[in-house]
């Protein structure tokens, strides 16, 4: 697969090695929640730096981050943006942690550890169109590439996203898709919602479907958003004629240790948290089918 | 630490599971009465003696308490009409397991106390507390690996 | 070969325990297992041990680090991971072995700490079978249960005595140390017992990788509990949950043995489980062992020590799955 | 037991050829001469694999919550404990009685696998602790009954012998002796997933987030699961001894589920769980004329 890094072998970066040299992989380094930006009702974007201000660790786009709040639990997330100093996750309110990190507020100190997993593969990307489709907070994942192609804009050919959500309320990201994108140079922004309602004038319908009706050319799809959606706008991709190593998809399981131990995010012989979360359908298809 | 060791200034702690009817307003009778009592429980506000889980005693011992003492409204005064007599059933059993494991039978107690019994309320919580005071401070199943 | 009496065994780990905190094979109430060596201990050296020596290196519940939480602050405090030199004597083949195998997930693609610092001060006296168990087969995972890989010493059961052979140079160290007490014989190492179960392992990984849709994992997997046993028995079995205890401002986080056979493994907030049934969680323990360990380190996550055969409620024995592998069509 | 075994496969390839069960539940050949395992048959030409000799020790009964969701009937066969925990699970409304067809047999006692490992072949096996102290060897509730009754004599009256030689230890020593043994449990939870009296759909044990019981192990924590296991089968535990037989660490789990039968019998009257599948359960109910001790 040429120059796509997604099967390699990641290189471990012992998270917090910066700051203390007792740390093991396993041991967060002390963080906190600079900003809060409520995307939906259920899904909030948590902005956390480190204590003095830094970014906790430099991710390449897909990779993923252990947040944990004290007392609560840990949770893998996907990183979902990074900035100067600090790291962006999108999170969904969905069990016990989840829920926790909802009631917290800016300034709460959190455990972060990271970076995990392969990342979107750059190099194969370089230089091409790109289509994104999203489906929810499926979108989470796959904006961590969208900004990094909008941050070396100059790197890739045409970006065209395809979005859907359930409801106008349930588009996340919505300050970048209806301002801050539309700004930017060569990009198409195609929005959808499942069903119509008041005060939305934008397209109706289902991800796939929309998929199909665009009719997009690029030469690398990235998607993401709920295995329902993923069901059918594979196929779609396909019949469009589109390469098995040029769909990129990022799947997620339980984790626990984020460093190929712990052994539950496996499939087959991957680990989610090590090989992935990032892969090509073509890789896909030497999986078993068991996520 | 052995487990005989009495530490300085040790005071035992005692958990009382007082239903809401019975026994919680008879301890605040007791308080209203100025019956003077022994500091050493922890009232828990129960609907009622029968809500009181076994698991929730063996808990209580894990996190560091030195007895419990279970209570209630007395037989046929139950607010719910029979919950004390599923609660009289279960901690029959219960506390003969409790001292079938080893844990000495006064630091696990049931007693009916009415709201009307605040005598017997400062009684009963001033015997309990000597009794466990005798025996000195509980280790049995105490879940203290996670002091350090 | 330099041999001791085995009535003096105690002799020489007495003079061991001097230096190391000694670890043994020894009786512990209804089972066995390897425990701190005192003057009380009831040495079991006519055959394994039934619970797996993993834990010396990887405990059924470590602490991590602590950490305290006041509203919205948090500190970390790391805790000094625990672990002075020990050694650990009289473990057989197929327990190195295991060893080798937690060392590719623990030591390789990123150290944990935890681990390799009770690895690194660990010295390993290793004791050759002589008799093997109802339930052993490890030659049939290619060990040699008279000579252990990676130990620093290699003892051999003659009978009525022990001989010594330093395999390492702290293996050298070792023996010098207690050169004093053995004396220099010339002996024939016996050889061991047949094996009762012998299976042909050939082939297995490979045909495995296409039989993840076999029928075969729905009918073994019928009579399975899902109960942990096979997995905490198991000296490879190296999966593990991360959780918290908390009491009031203070927690302490730390790991413990997780079982691949529980459902709650799997579980993710939100309710989807990509292993929901007994099915896909034992076709993943077998995989794992025969397929997926093989892919990724190039080595069988099995080593015949035969425990999880030994303690199953309903005979799950993986030498006759490697067999229905290798006769299915 | 070898003209059994054929009647066994005959029976069974009766039920699945005239659709009376869609898969008949009962004992194989194992990987060793000393163990008989579960087996399902679901088809008729499978018949041959069903086996009945004196290792068919596992109790049966629980793999029925296994087909509670699934249409069509189940055929098991029952020894006198497996029978028990058939009705124990029609009793808790765990298994729809009109689903199940039960096939009895009449158990002689089954030996010992482990002592069997241990002594090989040509010994003299006894028989498991919980055969030997067997009070019901036949099935109480069955369709079809194989075979002749009277296979073995059963224990008269319970033998609460090693409960009593505990009961008369010092407080300390009681706790020493459990400790000591619960400190060995792995929680692998076998005793619990073996067990015909524990249904639950969701355990309290595996929703460690509840915060009733972290996961880490220490005797604290398995004695919490110890005892509060026990309670959660007070009244319902048949006395198959299958938690003990499954401990991987031999754990002696029956003291305190004997301990609680002692009790009840004592306190409440004689009672045996899994006889009366229609009978209230002693825990989940009480008499106004119930030993009084809290006043």
């Amino acid at each position: 697969m040429g120059n796509c890094n997604c099967g390699s072998e990641p290189d471990i970066v012992i998270p917090g090695s910066n700051n203390n040299v007792d740390t093991t992989l396993l041991v967060p380094v002390r963080g906190k929640i600079i900003k809060i930006v409520e995307e939906t009702v259920d899904t909030k974007t948590f902005h956390i730096s480190t204590m003095d201000d830094k970014k906790p660790f430099d991710p390449q786009p897909g990779q993923l981050g252990m947040l944990s709040l004290p007392g609560v639990g840990e949770g893998m997330f996907s990183v979902t943006n990074k900035g100067e100093n600090h790291i962006e996750m999108s999170i969904k309110n969905v069990g016990e942690l989840t829920d926790e990190l909802h009631d917290a507020e800016e300034g709460q100190e959190v455990g972060i550890r990271g970076p995990y997993g392969n990342g979107f593969p750059l190099d194969y990307c370089k230089g091409k169109d790109i289509l994104f489709i999203g489906g929810g907070i499926g979108l989470a994942p796959v904006r961590s590439l969208i900004m990094h192609c909008i941050r070396n804009r100059a790197d890739f050919g045409k970006l065209t996203v395809i979005y859907g959500a359930r409801s106008k309320g349930d588009l996340t990201f919505k300050e970048d898709l209806f301002k801050n994108w539309p700004q930017v140079p060569n990009m198409e922004l195609n929005v959808t919602i499942d069903r119509a309602e008041e005060g939305w004038d934008g397209h109706v319908g289902f991800v796939p479907s929309y998929v199909e009706e665009l009719k997009p050319k690029p030469q690398v799809t990235v998607l993401c958003g709920p295995p329902v959606m993923i069901k059918f706008t594979l196929p779609a991709l396909q019949k469009m004629g589109f390469a098995d190593k040029d769909i990129i998809t990022t799947l997620e399981m339980r984790m626990k240790c984020g460093v190929g131990k712990c052994g539950r995010c496996n499939i087959g012989s991957k680990y989610i948290c090590l090989d992935g979360p990032v892969f090509t359908l073509e890789q896909l298809g030497e999986l078993p089918q068991e996520y | 630490m052995s487990i005989n060791e009495v530490p300085q200034n040790w005071e035992p702690k005692i958990l009382v599971f007082a239903c809401n009817w019975c026994t919680y307003a008879g301890a605040d009778l007791t308080g209203l009465g100025r019956l003077q009592y022994p500091p050493n429980i922890r009232i828990l506000k129960v609907p009622c003696s029968g809500r009181v889980n076994p698991q929730f005693v063996v808990k209580a011992f894990q996190r560091g308490i030195d007895g419990v003492l279970v209570a209630g409204c007395h037989p046929g005064d139950c607010h719910y009409s029979t919950g004390n007599y599923f609660t009289r059933r279960r901690f029959l059993i219960m506390n003969r397991m409790m001292e079938y494991i080893g844990i000495e039978p006064q630091r696990m107690q049931n007693k009916w106390i009415s709201a009307a019994e605040a005598p017997k309320f400062q009684q009963v919580i001033t015997e309990v507390t000597e009794e466990i005071r005798a025996l000195g401070p509980n280790r049995k199943l105490r879940d203290d690996q996670w002091k350090n | 070969m330099l041999v001791i009496q085995k009535t003096k065994i105690k002799e020489i780990l007495d003079t061991l325990a001097k230096e190391y905190k000694v670890i043994v094979p020894a009786k512990d109430g209804d089972t066995s297992k390897f425990i701190p060596y005192g003057d009380n201990t009831e040495m079991l050296l006519e055959e394994n041990v039934q619970l797996p020596p993993k834990d010396v290196f990887f405990p059924q519940t470590e602490k991590m680090y602590k950490f305290k939480s006041k509203k919205n602050t948090m500190e970390i405090e790391n805790l000094p991971i625990e672990g002075g030199k020990q050694l650990i004597f009289g473990i057989r083949s197929c327990d190195m072995k295991s060893l080798d195998c937690l060392d590719q997930v623990f030591l390789t693609k990123g150290t944990d700490e935890f681990y390799k610092e009770k690895r690194d001060k660990t010295a390993l006296i290793a004791l050759s079978c002589t008799k093997p168990k109802e339930t052993c087969f490890c030659t049939s995972m290619g060990l040699d249960p008279q000579k252990a890989v990676g130990a620093d010493v290699q003892a051999y059961d003659l009978g009525d005595k022990i001989g010594f052979e330093a395999i390492t140079e702290q293996g050298k160290k070792i023996i010098a140390s207690i050169e004093g007490q053995l004396s220099e014989e010339s002996v024939v190492v016996p050889k061991f017992g047949e094996f009762k179960i012998n299976v042909d392992v050939e082939g297995v990984p490979e045909k495995l990788k296409g039989m993840f849709e076999s029928p075969m994992w729905d009918d073994i997997s019928r009579k399975c509990l899902n109960c942990g046993a096979c997995t905490y028995v198991c000296p490879t079995c190296h999966c593990f949950d991360i959780s918290q205890e908390v009491r009031g401002e203070d927690g302490v986080k730390y790991r413990c043995w997780d079982s691949c056979m529980f459902g709650e493994y799997t579980q993710m907030a939100g309710g989807h489980n990509p292993r929901p049934t007994k099915k896909e969680r034992v076709r993943n323990r077998f995989m794992h062992k025969l397929n997926y360990f093989v892919e990724r380190y190039n080595m069988l996550l099995c080593t015949g020590c035969g425990r999880c055969i030994n303690v199953c409620p309903v005979n799950m024995d993986i030498t006759a799955i490697i067999k229905q592998v290798k006769e299915a069509e | 037991m070898e003209k059994l075994t054929q009647e066994i496969r005959k029976t069974a390839k009766e039920i699945l050829e005239k659709g009376q069960a869609n898969v008949v539940i009962g004992w194989e050949k194992g990987s060793a001469w000393y163990i008989s395992t579960p087996v399902f048959i679901d088809k008729a030409e499978d018949v041959e694999r069903l086996v009945w000799d004196e290792y068919c020790v596992n109790n049966l009964a629980k793999y029925l919550l296994d087909y509670k969701t699934v249409e069509g009937k189940v055929a098991i066969f029952v020894k006198g404990c497996d029978a028990r925990g058939v009705n124990r699970l029609i009793q808790d409304k765990q298994v729809d009685r009109e689903k199940v067809l039960i096939v009895g047999l009449s158990c002689p006692g089954m030996k010992d696998e482990k002592k069997a490992k241990e002594l090989g072949k040509n010994a003299e096996i006894p028989l498991v602790k919980k055969c030997q102290e067997c009070r019901y060897p036949e099935p109480i509730i069955f369709d079809i009954f194989l075979g002749e009754k009277g296979k073995k004599e059963p224990a008269k009256g319970k033998d609460f012998s090693d409960i009593k030689a505990i009961e008369k230890m010092s407080s300390d020593e009681k706790y020493d002796f459990f400790s000591e043994n619960y400190d060995r449990c792995l929680r692998c939870y076998a005793c619990r997933n073996v067990c015909p009296a524990c249904s639950c759909r969701e355990c309290i044990f595996d929703q460690s987030k509840s915060g009733w019981l972290g996961k880490a192990n220490n005797a604290s924590n398995n004695m919490f699961f110890g005892i509060t296991r026990a309670l959660h089968v007070a009244g319902r535990c048949i006395e198959c001894g299958e938690c003990e037989r499954v401990c991987p660490v031999n754990i002696p789990i029956m003291l305190l589920n004997k301990k609680i039968i002692q009790d009840i019998d004592t306190l409440f009257g004689d009672y045996d769980a899994g006889l009366d599948p229609e009978g209230k359960l002693p825990l989940g109910g009480f008499e106004y004329s119930d030993p009084e001790e809290f006043m």
